[in-house]
Parts: C-alpha cells; structure tokens; sequence
C-alpha cells in the first residue's frame, strides 16, 4: 500500500502545543488504537493514532510534528493506514475505564466513543500537566463519567492520574485501556499487575517504527519479541508481563536506551 | 535434517537478513512461533547508524520496496543480542555484517565472535547505503578481499550475500568462491524506486531503495540457476518466497536451502507452512529428501 | 502535440517492441483501435529468425516472462510491413532492430529505409538471445560503437534500447548519447526465469528469459530516474506501464514518453485510456502540458 | 498463468492419426471452440482446441504431436488454457449447420454438443480423407442430423463436405459453424459470402502461436490486424472478409507463406 493523498479539511487547535488534523479521508474500517503512518513528505514519516476515522491529534516534538504544524487547511499530506492492532471492541453494558495521560488520549477516543455507541458504562481517568493542555475533555464527558487530573492543579485533582486510579476498585471494571507517557504506563502495569487484573488491561505502546507494518523488525520489545507495529500497538497486560516496559527502548539504531 | 556448510538445520527455512533481527528476541521469536530452521541477524557494522529517513519500506501491488539504510547498533552493542538469539532460539544463528572494507569486515566479525554465531553472512548487495552493500559486491577483486578477509579471522562458515544488480551475478559469485566463501546467498534485493504522483516525491526516505518479494522471485530463481551451474560452493536461495511451491523452485533452481524476508509480513509461521509444505511435497512425490530435488532443473532438459 | 526526437506524437503513449509488431495490420490496429501515440515494431535483424521453441511467452502472479528469441522475418521481408504500417496507422513508426555487431546494425538500419521509418530503436537490451541484445548492451565500447554506426547510414532518429541487468544502466546510457543516440528507451525486460516444479522443467522453451510488466516498473522507473539525471538526451520510459498513473510515475522519474508492452494482455485501448487518464490528470493539477510532469520527481526534495 | 499439471487419464485412439488424450483436469468455464496450450515438456508447446472440458484430440503431425503419441496413461503434460473466444453460444430453437473437416472435428464437438444440450437443432456435415479418418461420428450424429463425406467414398458422400454444403439452403440456418484445414475453410468462406450469408457464419481458424495470450503478435492476421489467439480463434465470417484467408499465413518468423 503505497501511501495515500490526504488533504487536510481542518485544523483544530487543541492546546498550545497538540493540534487536530482533519483530512478528507475516511478509513471505514479503522478499530480504535490502530494507526497511521504519516509522510511529511521531503521530512519524514512518523506513526500517529487515529483520534477519529478521518483525524490525527498530533503533539509538536521534533521535525516531522514541527513540519506538519506549518501546514494549513487544504494542504496535504500521506498516509499508510489502518495499521496495527487496536483496542479489544467493547459489549453492551460492560464496565470500562479508559486511562489517558497526554496525547495518549488520541487513540483512546474512539475507543471510548466505541465504547459508549456499543452501550458500554465508560469512565476516563484523563490527566495533563495543566488545564490548557487536557485532550478531548468533552468529548471523554459526553462518553461517560470523567474524572481530570493536572500535574499543576489547574483543573481537576491535582497530581497524576495513577493518584486517582488508586482509589478505584478496579476489580469492577471489565477491561482497562491505556495510553500515555510510557512512564506512566509503567506504573499503571505495575498497580495493576498487584491487583492481579492484567489479564483485563490493554496498554497502547510507542516504539520507533521503521517500516511500520511488521517486517523490519525495529519495533520488537523485549522479552516476547513481539512486534509494536503489527502484533500492537495495543498488547494485553499479560503480553507485557516481563517486558521491557518503563525499562527501555530501542533507538532507530536498534541501541537500548533507558526510560 | 539437513547439513549446510558443516552445521545443522532441523528444515530448510531461513530467516532472511534485515527481517525481525534487530534484536535477540524477535529472532527468538520467529525460530519458535515462525518455525524457521535457522535465523540470520539484521546486517551489522562498525558504528551504530541510524539508517535513511522514513518511509523506509512500502507494500506495493507487486511485493514491497525498502531503503532501511542498514541501521545497526554496532557490532559492540550487538553483541548482547546475538547472545540471547543463540542461547534461546534453538536454532543456528548466522550473523550478518557489513563494512566499507575489507578491515571494518574483519573488524565486525572479530566483534561479534564472543556472541557465538553459527556462520557469517557478508553483506556486500544492499543496493541503497553508499559505500557499503551494492558498492562492494559489484566489484570481484573487492568481493574476494572481503571474503578473505572475515575467512582470516574466523574458522566459522562464511555466507557471501550477492546482489543481482548486475551484469552477470556468477562473476561475483566465482570471487566469492575464489575468497574462501562456504556458500553464496542469492539475492539481495533489485534496484527500484516509486513515487507518489500527487506531490512528485519519491516515496522512500532515500528516493530509491530496494525492490523484494514476489516481484523479485523470477529474478532470484535465474540467478541461483545459473550460480548453482557456475560455483561449487552451496547456493542458499532468497527473494520473493512465501510458499512451499516458491521454495521448491528456488531448490529445483539449485538453492541448497531458501531464506524468507518480506513474506513475514503476511504471516510469521511461513516457515513452518513452508517446511511441511515440502515434506508433503517430497512425501508425493516419492523422495526421501529435499536434497534430491536440489538442482533438479539442471538435469531436466 | 508532443515532439519527440523531431516528430511528433498526439499523445505520449507507445507500443513497445516486440509486442503486436510483427505485422504492419497489427501496428495499424493499435494505433487505430488502441489510440497509441506511435508504434515500434518487432525487432528485426539481417536474416530470418524463428526464435525459441515455446513455451516463449507465461503470464506469472506478478508480470510475464518471456523469450521469444527475436524471431522475426529479416529485413528483406519486413519492409512490406513497415510500408503498410506507414501507410495505415497514421502515426509515427520507429523500426526496432538488432545485430550481431554495428556492420549488422548498420546493414538492417539501411534496408528497412526504403519502409520510411520515423525512427530507428536499436534493441541492445534483450536478455535471452545469445550474441545479441544485451550482450551487446552491457559493454558500452559496443553501445557505442553500434550506435555511430547507425548514424552513419541514416539521418533518422536513433533510440537506444538499454537493459536494466547492468551495474550502471546511465555508463551504459552515456555511451549511447556518446555514439550519437538522440533518445535512449528504458528499460528491456529483466532477466528471470521460472520452474515448474511438478516436472522440474524450466517453463520456458528457452530455460530463461526477461521479466515484464508490474513487477518490474520500480526498476524502470529507478532506471529512468537515473538516465534522466546522468544524460542530456530524452529519456523514454518503459517497463510495467498499465495506466495512466504508471505513465505519470514515469514521467516524473524522467520519461519523455511512455512505451506499453504487457499490458496489451488486458485490453489493446489501454494506449487511449492512459493518454486521457493523464489528460485528466494534468487538468486537476492545472498543468497546461505533459512536458511540465517530465522529470518532476528530481525537484521534489 | 503457468501450465497446470495434467494427467492422462485415458487415450482413445479415434483413428490411425488422430488420439484422443482424457486428462484430470476439466476446464469447467471452456466455451466451445476455445483451445488449450499444451506443453510437451522438453519438447515444444502448441495449440490445442478442446475436444471436452477435459480432452484434447491431436492429430499426429510433427514433433510435439509425436511426442504426445509416445505418452501413455498415467504421463502428463502442461496445460494452459482455456484461450481465446469460442463459438457464439447456441440457443434454444436455433438452426445450426456444423461443418468439420478432418481434425476441426475436435473444437466443434463440444459446439455441436452445447448446440443440442441447449435445445438447438443440429445439423453436422463431417469429412475426412477415408472412413477410418472420421472423427467422433457417433457423436455428431447423437447430436442431430449427421452428413458424412470422404474424398475417397469409403463412407458417406464422396467427395468434400463443400459438395453437400452446396445442396443446402444455407438461408434456413441461424449459425454456420466451420473448422477444417485452410483450403476448405475458404472455399466455404466464398460459397457462403456468395449466398450473402456472412454474418452468420464462425471460422476456426489456425495460425503459428507462440505467446497464445495475445501479446507477441505472432498469430495476427491481415488485414484487420486481428489476433487468431485472443480475438480468435473463432471469428465471424464478417469479420474475415478480405482477410488472408486461404491465401497466407505466417511462419514462426513472421514471414508470409502461400497456403
Ligand atoms: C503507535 C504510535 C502511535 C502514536 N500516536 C501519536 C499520536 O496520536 N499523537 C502524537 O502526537 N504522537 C503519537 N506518537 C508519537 C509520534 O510518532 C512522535 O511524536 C513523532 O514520531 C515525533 O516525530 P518528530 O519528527 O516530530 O520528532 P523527532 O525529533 O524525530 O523525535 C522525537 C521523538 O519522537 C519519536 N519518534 C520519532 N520518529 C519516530 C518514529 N518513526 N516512530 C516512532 N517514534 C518516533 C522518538 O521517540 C523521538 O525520540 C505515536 C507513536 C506510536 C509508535
Ligand atoms: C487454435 C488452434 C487449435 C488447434 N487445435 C488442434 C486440435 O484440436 N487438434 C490438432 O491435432 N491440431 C490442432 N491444431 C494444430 C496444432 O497446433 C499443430 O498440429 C501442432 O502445433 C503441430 O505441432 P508439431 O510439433 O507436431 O508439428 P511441427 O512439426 O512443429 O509443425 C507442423 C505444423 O504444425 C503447425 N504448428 C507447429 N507449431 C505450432 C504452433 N506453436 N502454433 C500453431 N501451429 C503450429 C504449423 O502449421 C506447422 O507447419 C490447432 C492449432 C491452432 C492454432
Ligand atoms: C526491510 C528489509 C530489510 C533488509 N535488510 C537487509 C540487511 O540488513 N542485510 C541484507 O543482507 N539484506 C537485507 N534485506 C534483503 C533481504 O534479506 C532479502 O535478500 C530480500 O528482501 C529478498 O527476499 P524477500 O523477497 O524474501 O524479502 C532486507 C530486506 C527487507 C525487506
Ligand atoms: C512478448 C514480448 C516480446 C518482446 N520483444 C522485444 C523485442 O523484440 N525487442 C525489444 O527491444 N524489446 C522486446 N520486448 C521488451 C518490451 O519492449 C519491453 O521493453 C518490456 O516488455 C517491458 O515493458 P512492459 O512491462 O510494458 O512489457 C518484448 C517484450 C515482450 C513481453
Ligand atoms: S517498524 Fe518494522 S517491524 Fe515494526
Ligand atoms: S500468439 Fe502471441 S499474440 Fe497470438
């Protein structure tokens, strides 16, 4: 699959430093956690989570992101996609907390939309640093319960959202869905892990991409070998147990780098 | 089992170079779960190096293009991965390398002996990384020194990879032979390009790349033909299999066993599909082993 | 209207050699039926040839294999066909032909004169017909030396037809342009070959042959890509073009025109589908001309 | 398409000449007049109309033909098929006027057949050089109506089949269906094209093949610039008027040889 012309439609501001592109394609078939390969052409080309069937939410960090922030409506860019595994498809009437630190919360919006269409009790757990920088608050509340966390106190309980997910009983929920900051999925896992309910967790990682659809090899982690971008990104806690999460990563070199 | 180049291989499926063996558990990975015979690492060198900027590899209708532009962590980080990939795959490891010269050849080699691996495979074919690859393996007289050069340092068999980009591979290939080479590996992948006519950019990071799979699989069956005739040194086939029926070809062809790199896309256990592939296929065949059908073509006139 | 070497063209689209041009009908037929912009045909040569037994011609998962040999009915013969051809397809004629040496190509350049051709196509490029083709077309003293011959005799148009199985297509290029060529073609088929594997026979009559169509045209267009950047002269695109998209592909890598082989197999009007396919084109992205598309990929950084 | 694998199931010797090859595989999508390649392995691969879904009928000829009568059941060939267009499709109540000569018996039975199966009447006219030389009489004659004619009279009518053709009203017939070698074909061809039949006639027609897939060019006819293996082999009599019918064909080097 070569990589298709997307045009973007609209750019929707959502923090100083995340903006929403929305583009004239719409891919159907796409299951919540999956993405896209994204070439800023003559720069480079970069995996981003769909946040809606015809959207990337994308935080500026370095050149790519950087580039794709000069863009304006009506430009364009490529896109290879639906890639990857994505979030387990939520049941009526199960029980669901959705985990979401930062731009995490990308992927974990049609997840929780899904989840709510399909008649699913949805409760998010959505942490920043600050007010200002709070993804999709809304749109997570007109989804289901929504509890918001800041590190400055800006809005919401002041602190991390682990601060909140401590004082759930998390044995009530059916399956736990989480993106963010590795580590803050790494605490997650480990809280979860001593709960005993990872086998009902699914964990959205990020590892560099090279080719992005499983056959280089860039993306393995350690200890399964399992690749981020075809077998994930989204893995059960179980496949994570053991793994390389909080601990390291691999550099587009292949090197180990610690977290 | 089936003996190649003074080691043992439970079936005749090899893990391509440069396809999930960037770390010591995914070769572990795809020895288990794929059921490959043995696995050959990602291609590595002296320094770390990052590679070409993405796209680095798309699918096209006919088989896919790469530029990876030989990332690598260096032969001194690898070293780790080569231990793990040894001590829990179970299967033999063959260590890729690359260098600009015969020295940073030797160089790898040396570095990665203390990882214990079960042959060398020398990239002298990747046809996008300047200086390296291609560059070499175009040329005999370079081909035979760097062959020379690694067989010095190690009493371990010694793979040479060749490339098809070419006028004529069995010239590489008598150098490799000429060089000490154990065995030839044919073929890296063919020179392509593609791009995207929206915005006229190439579609590789690197403009060009390498083309593989099933696009490439006549190209590797004529090549190994004619090397099998050319060379007395076993010939390991690669390009564009994904099936027991495209192994067998590149056996009939003359290829002693057959490497799988971009078929994993697909699936990883190709190898175990391929591997009982062929059983059955020799089972109705009424053969007692695939080594009977090596090089059957030949003798098919 | 497009110029190309001197003439013009209605449309960018041409029949490649040695598909449907064995006839002066046939080469009526395309241009008219099929809307081909030109039409170059078989490739001819100083005596009578009946090619290789067949198989000569499969259609595989992934493009065709062939070797037909150069069968073809001498010069003598052919320039009935190529007076009809000029008489009825209302379009320029390129006559395709080979040789031995340049005495050859000279000699089969001057007896097809009386025929009128636009142009002459100098086929140094065919993988599968021993002492001609390619074997001429991977050494560039020969390239050249086969090219000045033919300007010697004739004032018309010289294409050099260059093969894709060499190190270097654009040394091979330069010594075309050096002989005097005014446009090199790229590419011819890439050498390949397939078995099959319930008898172990080689499929085709002559063992090996070229590969065309899709699974080739990432290795025209690298190929084009990189003679428009090394050569002064127009680069002629060809190599698994099936539509308009293809076309643009090439185009952009550098073609001045496009030549379609293969993709007869699908349907014959694929020359007016690809010609208004790029009409079309030009129009959404407000070019006024094809000519703006030409090498468009090498400014695209 | 490369050659499928095919087994020979049985061999019916039809007559001294002429072998019937039942193989083990049935070209179930075969329209009537379409051929097959058959690959002789090492030998040469030719043209071959099919006889059933599953047979071929070769005359003995030349090399590859005598290499197909030296294999016995059980042997195998290559295949690759089935090519071409066909004969037009019989209907219900139609008239149909079959007239085979020689081995153009073989396309035209599975025709005949189709022609009865699909409630048309038909009417054969089949000559050979002697009675021994007849192809699939009783056939033919389970189809309908059955004309025989030999050049030496050891059967039927003697003579050629034109001499019966020329006794009929041919205006009764809704399709003409003619397969045989070149001479006949034509003098049929100008016979009918006198009684200003034409357009409801089909010719088989045989020339060099070597691609048989409609790429080479080999096989093309004047002046049309037709291809007898992709746009034939069956054509209309329209569409052969003024062709090369009965007068040239093309060697395997493309050049003309006088019929
Ligand atoms: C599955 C997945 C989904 C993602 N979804 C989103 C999302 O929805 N929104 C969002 O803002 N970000 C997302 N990211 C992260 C995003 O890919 C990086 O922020 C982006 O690649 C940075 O590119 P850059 O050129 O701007 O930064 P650079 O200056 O190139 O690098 C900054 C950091 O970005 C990361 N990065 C760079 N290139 C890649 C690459 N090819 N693959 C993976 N990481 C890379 C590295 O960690 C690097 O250290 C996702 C990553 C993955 C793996
Ligand atoms: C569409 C079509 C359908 C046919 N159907 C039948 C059939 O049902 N039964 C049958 O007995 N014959 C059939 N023929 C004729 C058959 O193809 C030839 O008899 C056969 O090719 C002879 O091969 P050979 O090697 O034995 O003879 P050769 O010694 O090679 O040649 C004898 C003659 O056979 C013809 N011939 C040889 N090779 C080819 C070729 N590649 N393509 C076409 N003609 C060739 C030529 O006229 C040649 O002069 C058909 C031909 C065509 C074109
Ligand atoms: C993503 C990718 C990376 C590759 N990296 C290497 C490499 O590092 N060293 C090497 O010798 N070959 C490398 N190759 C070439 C393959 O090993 C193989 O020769 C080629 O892809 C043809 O086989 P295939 O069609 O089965 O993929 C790579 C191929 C791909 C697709
Ligand atoms: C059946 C066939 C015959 C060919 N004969 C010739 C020939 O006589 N001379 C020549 O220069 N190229 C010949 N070619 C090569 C084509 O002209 C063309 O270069 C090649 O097929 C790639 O283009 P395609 O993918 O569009 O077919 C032939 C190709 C085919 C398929
Ligand atoms: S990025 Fe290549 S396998 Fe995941
Ligand atoms: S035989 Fe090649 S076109 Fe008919």
């Amino acid at each position: 699959m070569l990589p298709l012309n997307a045009t973007i439609d609209k750019i929707i501001e959502e923090s100083p430093a995340i903006r929403t592109f929305v583009f004239d394609h719409r891919f159907e078939e796409m299951e919540p956690g999956q993405f896209v390969m994204v070439w800023v052409r003559g720069v480079d080309e970069v995996p981003m989570g769909l946040s809606r069937k015809n959207s990337i939410t994308v935080q500026k960090v370095g050149e790519a992101t950087a580039k794709l922030f000069e863009l304006k409506e009506g430009d364009s860019f490529g896109l290879r996609g639906p890639l990857g595994k994505g979030f387990s498809s939520p049941a009526a009437g199960e029980n669901i907390l959705v985990i979401a630190g930062g731009v995490g919360a990308a992927p974990l919006l049609p997840y929780a939309e899904a989840a709510s269409a399909a008649g699913a009790k949805v409760h998010t757990i959505l942490g920043a640093r600050s007010g200002g920088d709070l993804l999709f608050e809304e749109r997570f509340a007109a989804a289901g319960d929504l509890d918001v966390t800041t590190d400055d106190g800006s809005k919401g309980t002041k602190g991390f959202v682990t601060d909140v997910l401590k004082g759930l009983d998390v044995s009530t929920y059916d399956n736990i869905a989480v993106c963010g900051p590795e580590i803050m999925m790494a605490f997650i896992f480990k809280l979860l892990q001593e709960k005993g309910v990872l086998e009902k967790t699914e964990f959205s990682l990020h590892r560099y991409f090279k080719c992005g659809i499983g056959v280089c090899g860039a993306c393995c982690i350690d200890r399964s070998g399992l690749r981020v971008c075809k077998d994930g990104p989204v893995f059960s806690g179980a496949q994570l147990v053991d793994s390389e999460l909080g601990k390291y990563a691999r550099d587009a070199s292949g090197r180990r780098v610690k977290i | 089992m089936y003996t190649l180049t003074g080691f043992e291989l439970k079936n005749p499926t090899i893990l391509a170079a440069g396809v999930l063996g960037t770390t010591g558990a995914s070769l572990c990975r795809v020895a288990r779960e794929g059921g490959a015979g043995a696995v050959v690492t990602k291609s590595i060198g002296p320094e770390p190096k990052y590679g070409h900027p993405n796209p680095s590899m798309v699918k096209l209708d006919c088989g896919f293009l790469n530029a990876m532009g030989l990332p690598n962590p260096s032969y001194a980080e690898f070293v780790q991965e080569l231990e793990i990939a040894k001590k829990d795959s179970g299967v033999p490891v063959i260590a890729s390398i690359f260098g600009g010269n015969p020295g940073e050849f030797a160089e790898v080699a040396e570095g990665l002996l203390p990882g214990q691996p079960d042959a060398f495979e020398l990239n002298v074919s990747c046809p996008h990384a300047e200086g390296y690859g291609a560059a070499i393996g175009s040329d005999p007289c370079l081909v035979e020194a760097v062959t020379a050069a690694v067989k010095e340092v190690t009493n371990l068999p010694v793979w040479v990879k060749l490339t098809p980009n070419v006028a004529d591979i069995t010239a590489i290939g008598k150098a490799a032979e000429a060089g000490g080479a154990d065995a030839v590996v044919a073929i890296n992948t063919v020179k392509g390009m593609a791009i995207d006519i929206e915005s006229g950019y190439p579609v590789l990071g690197n403009r060009s790349g390498g083309l593989s799979g099933a696009a490439v699989k006549p190209v590797a069956v004529k090549c190994v033909y004619d090397l099998y005739a050319a060379l007395e040194v076993p010939v390991i086939g690669v390009g564009g299999v994904a099936s027991w029926e495209d192994s067998v070809e590149l056996i009939m062809a003359g290829a002693a066993a057959v490497q799988v790199g971009s078929a994993v896309y697909d699936r990883l256990d190709v190898f175990s599909e391929i591997s009982s592939g062929i059983e059955a296929f020799l089972q109705r065949k009424g053969y007692s082993d695939a080594r009977d059908l090596v090089g059957l073509a030949h003798e098919a006139v």
